[in-house]
């Protein structure tokens, strides 16, 4: 069975349908990208599977638990974490700080617990600030652990909301675009993050553009193209796909990709 | 004692008759037509700055008694003076912008808002300094009033009404086809954009303070002969105006005439059906119950929020 | 570091605007010192004033200043009292009832003093009462709320009429009209709700029926949503309680609105600014009040007459505008306070001072003639009022 | 929390020295207030500590959580006339009325927190002014239980078993000391992991969200313990002054309350504490400066809102970060000039959670 099963899901906005009964599924352990041209319905279909949009139809069963309908803060707690298009970090606060919002989830100290400082609810931060900066290592952030987000640098940003979301123990992460603004160092160190993400044992959907790094890494291709799918398949058989190449690539030469 | 006024009147109710109606309609319109005076100056504000401008309530006020000053101090005659008056409150807003607006460089709303409660109090207490604390009578325009179908309307709301329909159309034709008019707007939204574009934001923020002064001190000029003015009467013109303006929905002009116009007939209606004691709590409870189910107002698109 | 300096600027800047102004003001106001008495030798008698010079009630709390500096440098001229001057000590409560406490706290720790005039509000006053009563010191009030002696309090006196006085009298001369049916249109705040309760409570024994009741409140801009109610339901007269500024716009609605019923107000509508904003519609206005309006009233050989047209000239010579009931209930606040220090011995405690207070037999003050009791610290009755008629742009007296 | 570099441990403990300082000034101050006008004195301070008490509720509402409330006042007469409801008519200890109050308060938090959570900025600060006006008509009409426009009077002291808070001195220390616990609640709060919360969600909500912060029950838990704050403070200052009318519970004290929050500062409790004693002491010149003369003295109240309004204006001006921020480069000066000389800004890792 897989991990992820959408199924026919539609999203209208008035008379314009952003996302047109798209159905596919993500097994356990698999790096599953989401590719299409701009206006394809990616990041709409990524915010029906997270909680902050629902469908107007279809049905999205993460490991057996339905998702629409369910708030962003349940979807996480059910264990789907997502990144944003536009980082949506915590500007004024650190970096450990950021990591450590995303232990919320994993984490229970209340208003009253933690305003009466019982010993438990210590020890509750204490460890969420080592599993921070444990995760900050695994993105490779140490140093900037005491940093503002505000300060750092774009391409590390994206690492940041990443490894906040790692903390939030997701089975599943839905990263979109997380190569977006990034050189080809960063991307390459991206592309090893997510490696280690998967083999820590998460299953990975990702919206992107940057084709090198999606035939690099992803199982599986969904493609979209004005909010239907159209292809769905290894990336050898999506490179080949004449649909998605009239469709998708256009008039570029699809053997640039 | 009081809470038992509504049974009280329930007791005499009698129904209402079709002038009798139209005499409760007028009324709403009568006081809905200065909320939405008021409103307008709001949104000119907020449509630069996206600040709601707590000191719109003191413009009304200044209006009203730098006219009186003119007219019985100086003893202009009563075109002048309230010329005189409306022309010196929209310097006092420029003054105000430059003066305590400006400085502030990143327009950040929320110190701006404060700023502006801040202005509010200064302006209120320097009109209590220079006038006097008592209250300010000044003539009508025009005396009398017009029958309409058995109801009664006084002509200077007639003046009130005309410039409410002045000014919204004025607005509307500057923000949708003037080239200054997009410029204030650009700059709310964005103020580096506008500045990339050519315009600049800071001149716009001050022309937007200038001008809704001056749609405050109209609002108080044509009021003052109606209800007199005193430094003390600019809060509640604005808590008023306020609610009109969020009523409507903030940023449109025809938005805040028609939040304007809808909570003078809710009070209106209030008190002829419901209860005098209680129409502004109603007003007030329908204010919520509508932004509860309309978190953008009325009349206002949520267009805004996606730009 | 630039910043930090950049801040230290600011605060000093915060700091320095802040002062400016006393520092500005010290110098030119330093002429209003209170000390006439200088070559007196004994320690001046204290009293402490709680007014609203500023806030919502500034219009009030002025002429009431301006009743007491006058009268104070007259009872100094003349001698002072057993042979003290009187030093008044002002408060400004603002309007506001925590800072009516604070003044009069000051005002008892602070400057010791014998009895306190105020406030001007009544809810200023009833805040004042904890501080009075720890203190055990008089307090003589130029508010008029019900209440304020209602609510009886042994150390609290009151100058102005209230309107358990008015009312009954009002509603009396309306009945005398011929009329029965009349609508009420009060004021949510402290006055017109108290109007109102009074009103309703009286209006069985005046024989008259209320067709309709409607309120208002304080920076409403129209009334005529009200008062078309009251004519819908029948009414023949409008009695109107409210002492604000919107008691001329109910005046000018009624007119543009063709009501051409009579409207009655209260003593708290004594005020010229009622009549310049509601001009013609005033007209026929009628209302009850103490006779300082027209000193006339009182009879031209009386003493009460000698007394409000004395006060009425040299106020009118010193602040250039005859004296409004305000200033009345201030003069005779302070004076029923003088005057009971007069029959005390020159060392008296603050509870003689109060007994003294309560002994005030047939003071003839602005306001009336006031004899207080053990029971009423109020001290007037309805010969104390009289019924005026707006006409030509004045008061006169109703027929 | 462990794992903090050294300088910002010292750090730390500069902050604490500052801290234990303060507390022992406040605490010994009134052994120090020993003049004829001592009560009056003791007095004012009182009305500081109430109103450091609701700003601090204010400060975890806008500064933490970045939601406006120009209601307030409301959330304060509740809790003043529920206090004076269930001591003085009902003859209750004043215990049982500062539990009346909080319970009225949490329950008023409640009814205006839960509809509101769609509303943002502006239209929130309407509905927030709405309920305050709404409330402000309660108070006046229900006459029957608040006395109407003419207050409610003869509200017994407060006190605890058989002790009477009946001196100032001892009303003072009641007053800061629950400011004071109210301070230390809020700082466990902010400096925890509901703190951190509340600062994602004013930094971006989406990204709040995606973490799993349940907003909703955030932005109603906040607003529940601000409006409970407040109402604790009505319930000490009906106990404390013996009087309560509708003319205290207004939309200008609400909105002087929220300039106090504004010129503190975001993301502290230090900040606005220290604007609510310096806006609330304006009113009283006298006691900052004890030297004035009365004829001064008058002069300056006379333009007191005048004072008022511009140093409102020019704290925001000037100090655009408020107090708060102004503090936090005072700081920062005395962590580099005396612990530190050569040290980087790198210590801002918990620059949020000021006490």
């Amino acid at each position: 069975m897989s991990l992820l099963e959408v199924r026919e899901v539609t999203r209208r906005f008035g008379g314009l349908t952003a996302v047109d009964n798209v159905s596919f599924n993500v097994p356990e352990g698999e790096i599953c990208a989401v590719i299409g041209p701009n206006g394809a319905g990616k990041s709409t279909l990524f915010n029906c599977l997270t909680g902050f949009d629902s469908p107007d139809a279809g049905t999205v069963t993460f490991a057996g638990r339905e998702l629409v309908g369910m708030r962003p803060d349940r979807v996480v707690r059910a264990g789907v974490a997502r990144t944003f298009q536009n980082t949506q970090l915590f500007e004024e606060m650190s970096a450990r700080e950021n990591v450590m919002v995303g232990c919320h989830a994993k984490t229970r100290a209340g208003f009253v617990s933690t305003a009466l400082r019982l010993p438990w609810t210590v020890k509750e931060e204490r460890l969420a600030a080592e599993d921070a900066d444990r995760l900050l290592r695994l993105v490779g952030l140490e140093e900037w652990r005491d940093a503002p987000a505000a300060d750092m640098p774009h391409g590390l940003r994206r690492l940041l909301e990443i490894a906040r979301a790692l903390a939030t123990q997701p089975h599943l992460m839905l990263l979109d675009e997380p190569a977006a603004g990034l050189n080809n160092s960063e991307t390459e160190a991206l592309a090893h993050a997510l490696y280690r993400i998967r083999d820590h044992g998460a299953t990975l959907v990702v919206v992107e553009h940057d084709m090198g790094l999606v035939m690099e890494v992803s199982d599986q291709i969904v493609v979209l193209d004005r909010g239907c799918k159209i292809a769905e398949g290894p990336p050898r058989l999506i490179q080949k796909d004449p649909e998605v190449i009239r469709a998708y690539l256009g008039e570029e030469d699809p053997e640039d990709v | 004692m009081i809470s038992s006024t509504g049974l009280f009147q329930g007791r005499h109710g009698k129904t209402v008759d079709t002038p009798e109606l139209l005499q409760f309609a007028l009324a709403g319109l009568k006081n809905g037509s200065i909320y939405a005076l008021v409103a307008l100056g709001f949104t000119i504000v907020y449509a630069s700055t996206g600040v709601l401008n707590f000191a719109q309530g003191e413009f009304v006020m200044l209006g009203g008694m730098l006219s009186v000053w003119a007219y019985s101090t100086l003893g202009l005659p009563l075109p002048l003076a309230g010329l005189l008056g409306v022309l010196l409150t929209g310097l006092v807003g420029v003054i105000f912008e430059l003066l305590a607006i400006r400085p502030r460089k990143d327009g950040d709303p929320l110190a701006l808002i404060i700023i502006t409660v801040g202005g509010s109090m200064l302006l209120s207490s320097l009109a209590r300094h220079l006038f006097g604390p008592t209250e300010k009578a000044l003539p009508r325009f025009s005396e009398g009033s017009v029958n309409i179908f058995g109801a009664s309307l006084e002509r200077q709301s007639l003046w009130i009404f005309g410039i409410a329909a002045v000014a919204v159309v004025l607005l509307t034709f500057m923000y949708s086809y003037t080239r200054l008019g997009k410029a204030m707007r650009a700059c709310a939204i964005d103020r580096n954009a506008a500045r990339l574009v050519g315009i600049e934001p800071r001149m716009m923020v001050t022309l937007s303070f200038g001008l809704a002064a001056i749609l405050g001190g109209l609002a108080g000029l044509a009021t003052t002969p109606l209800t007199q003015t005193a430094f003390n009467v600019g809060p509640s013109f604005g808590v008023k105006g306020f609610a009109a303006a969020i009523l409507g929905g903030l940023g449109n002009p025809f938005a805040a005439v028609l939040g304007g116009l809808t909570l003078g007939l809710l009070e209106s209606m209030s008190v002829a059906f419901i209860s005098s004691t209680y129409k502004d709590a109603i007003s007030l409870i329908i204010l919520l119950l509508v932004l509860f189910v309309r978190p953008q107002g009325l009349f206002g698109g949520s267009s805004r929020q996606k730009v | 570091m630039r910043a930090a300096r950049r801040t230290l600027l600011a605060l000093t800047l915060v700091i320095a605007l802040a002062v400016v102004p006393l520092a500005g003001c010290s110098s030119t106001d330093g002429g209003e010192s209170t000390d006439n008495g200088t070559d007196e030798a004994k320690e001046p008698y204290r009293i402490g004033a709680v007014l609203s010079m500023t806030g919502t009630y500034a219009g009030l709390g002025e002429p009431e200043k301006n009743a007491l500096e006058m009268e104070v440098a007259r009872i100094n001229e003349d001698g002072g009292v057993n042979g003290h001057p009187i030093e008044i000590i002002y408060e400004d409560d603002a309007t506001d009832a925590d800072t009516a406490v604070a003044a009069t706290s000051r005002l008892i720790d602070k400057e010791g003093v014998l009895a306190i005039i105020g406030a001007t509000g009544t809810g200023g006053t009833m805040a004042m009462r904890g501080e009075i009563n720890r203190a055990g010191i008089p307090q003589i009030s130029p508010a008029g709320g019900t209440v304020i002696t209602g609510d009886f309090d042994p150390l609290v006196f009151q100058t102005p009429w209230s309107n358990s006085l008015v009312v009954p009298y009002t509603l009396d001369y309306i009945a005398e009209q011929g009329i029965s049916k009349i609508g009420i249109i009060a004021d949510s705040g402290g006055f017109g709700a108290d109007g109102l309760a009074v009103l309703e409570a009286n209006l069985a024994d005046a024989g008259l029926e209320a067709v309709a009741t409607e309120a208002f409140n304080a920076g409403d801009t129209d009334m005529s949503a009200q008062l078309t109610k009251i004519q819908g339901a029948g009414a023949e007269a409008v009695v109107m309680w409210t002492a604000g500024k919107e008691a001329s716009i109910i005046a000018t609605n009624m007119k543009d609105l063709g009501m051409t019923i009579p409207l009655y107000g209260s003593h708290g509508n004594a005020r010229v600014e009622f009549i310049e904003g509601a001009g013609a519609a005033a007209e026929g206005f009628r209302f009850a009040a103490g006779k300082i309006l027209i000193p006339e009233a009182y009879g031209d050989t009386t003493e009460a007459y000698q007394v409000a047209l004395d006060f009425i000239d040299r106020y009118s010579a010193e602040y250039g505008k005859a004296p409004d009931t305000f200033a009345g209930h201030a003069y005779d606040a302070l004076h029923i306070t003088v005057n009971a220090m007069s029959t005390l011995d020159e060392d008296f405690t603050a509870a003689e001072l109060r007994d003294a207070i309560e002994a005030t037999t047939g003071f003839v003050g602005i306001g009336g003639t006031f004899t207080y009791g053990a029971d009423d610290h109020n001290g007037m009755t309805a010969d104390d009022l009289v019924m005026y008629e707006v006409k030509d742009g004045t008061w006169v007296l109703a027929e | 929390m462990s794992g903090r570099s050294l300088n910002i441990s010292r750090f730390l403990t500069v902050r604490a020295a500052i801290v234990a300082v303060l507390l022992l000034v406040v605490a010994v101050l009134p052994l120090f207030v020993t003049g004829t006008d001592a009560r009056y004195v003791l007095k004012v301070l009182t009305f500081v500590g109430i109103n450091v008490l609701i700003v601090t509720g204010l400060a975890l509402l806008f500064g933490y959580a970045g939601q406006v409330s120009l209601g307030h006042a409301a959330f304060y007469g509740l809790g003043a006339y529920a206090s004076a409801y269930v001591t003085a008519t009902l003859g209750m200890p004043w215990f049982v009325g500062l539990a009346a109050a909080i319970a009225v308060t949490a329950l008023g938090g409640l009814a205006l927190a839960v509809p509101s959570l769609r509303l943002r900025g502006h239209y929130l600060a309407m509905a927030t002014l709405g309920f305050g006006e709404i409330m402000r008509i309660v108070f006046v009409e229900a006459s029957s239980i608040t006395g109407g426009p003419d207050g409610f009077s003869g509200i017994p002291l407060p006190s605890l078993g058989s002790f009477v808070f009946a001196t100032p001195q001892s009303i003072y220390w009641l007053v800061w000391g629950v400011a004071a616990l109210a301070i230390m609640i809020s700082y466990n709060i902010v400096s925890g992991r509901p703190g951190r919360s509340m600062r994602a969600l004013h930094g971006s909500e989406l990204g709040a969200m995606a973490s799993g912060v349940d907003l909703v029950g955030l932005k109603v838990r906040v607003f529940v313990i601000s409006a409970v704050f407040a109402g604790v403070a009505g319930s000490l200052y009906a106990a404390t002054v013996g009087f309560v009318s509708p003319s205290t519970f207004t939309f200008h004290f609400s909105v002087v309350l929220v300039a106090m929050a504004v010129l503190g500062g975001t993301r502290s409790l230090a900040g606005p504490a220290a604007a609510a004693i310096l806006l609330t002491l304006v009113s009283f010149p006298d006691i900052v400066l004890p030297g004035l003369s009365r004829d001064i003295l008058a002069v300056v109240q006379d333009w007191e809102v005048d004072i008022y309004a511009l140093v409102i204006i020019l704290v925001v001006l000037f100090l655009p970060e408020g107090i708060a921020g102004a503090g936090r480069r005072v700081l920062g000066l005395l962590r580099r000039g005396v612990v530190e000389p050569s040290g980087s800004d790198s210590g801002t890792g918990q620059r949020g959670d000021e006490a």
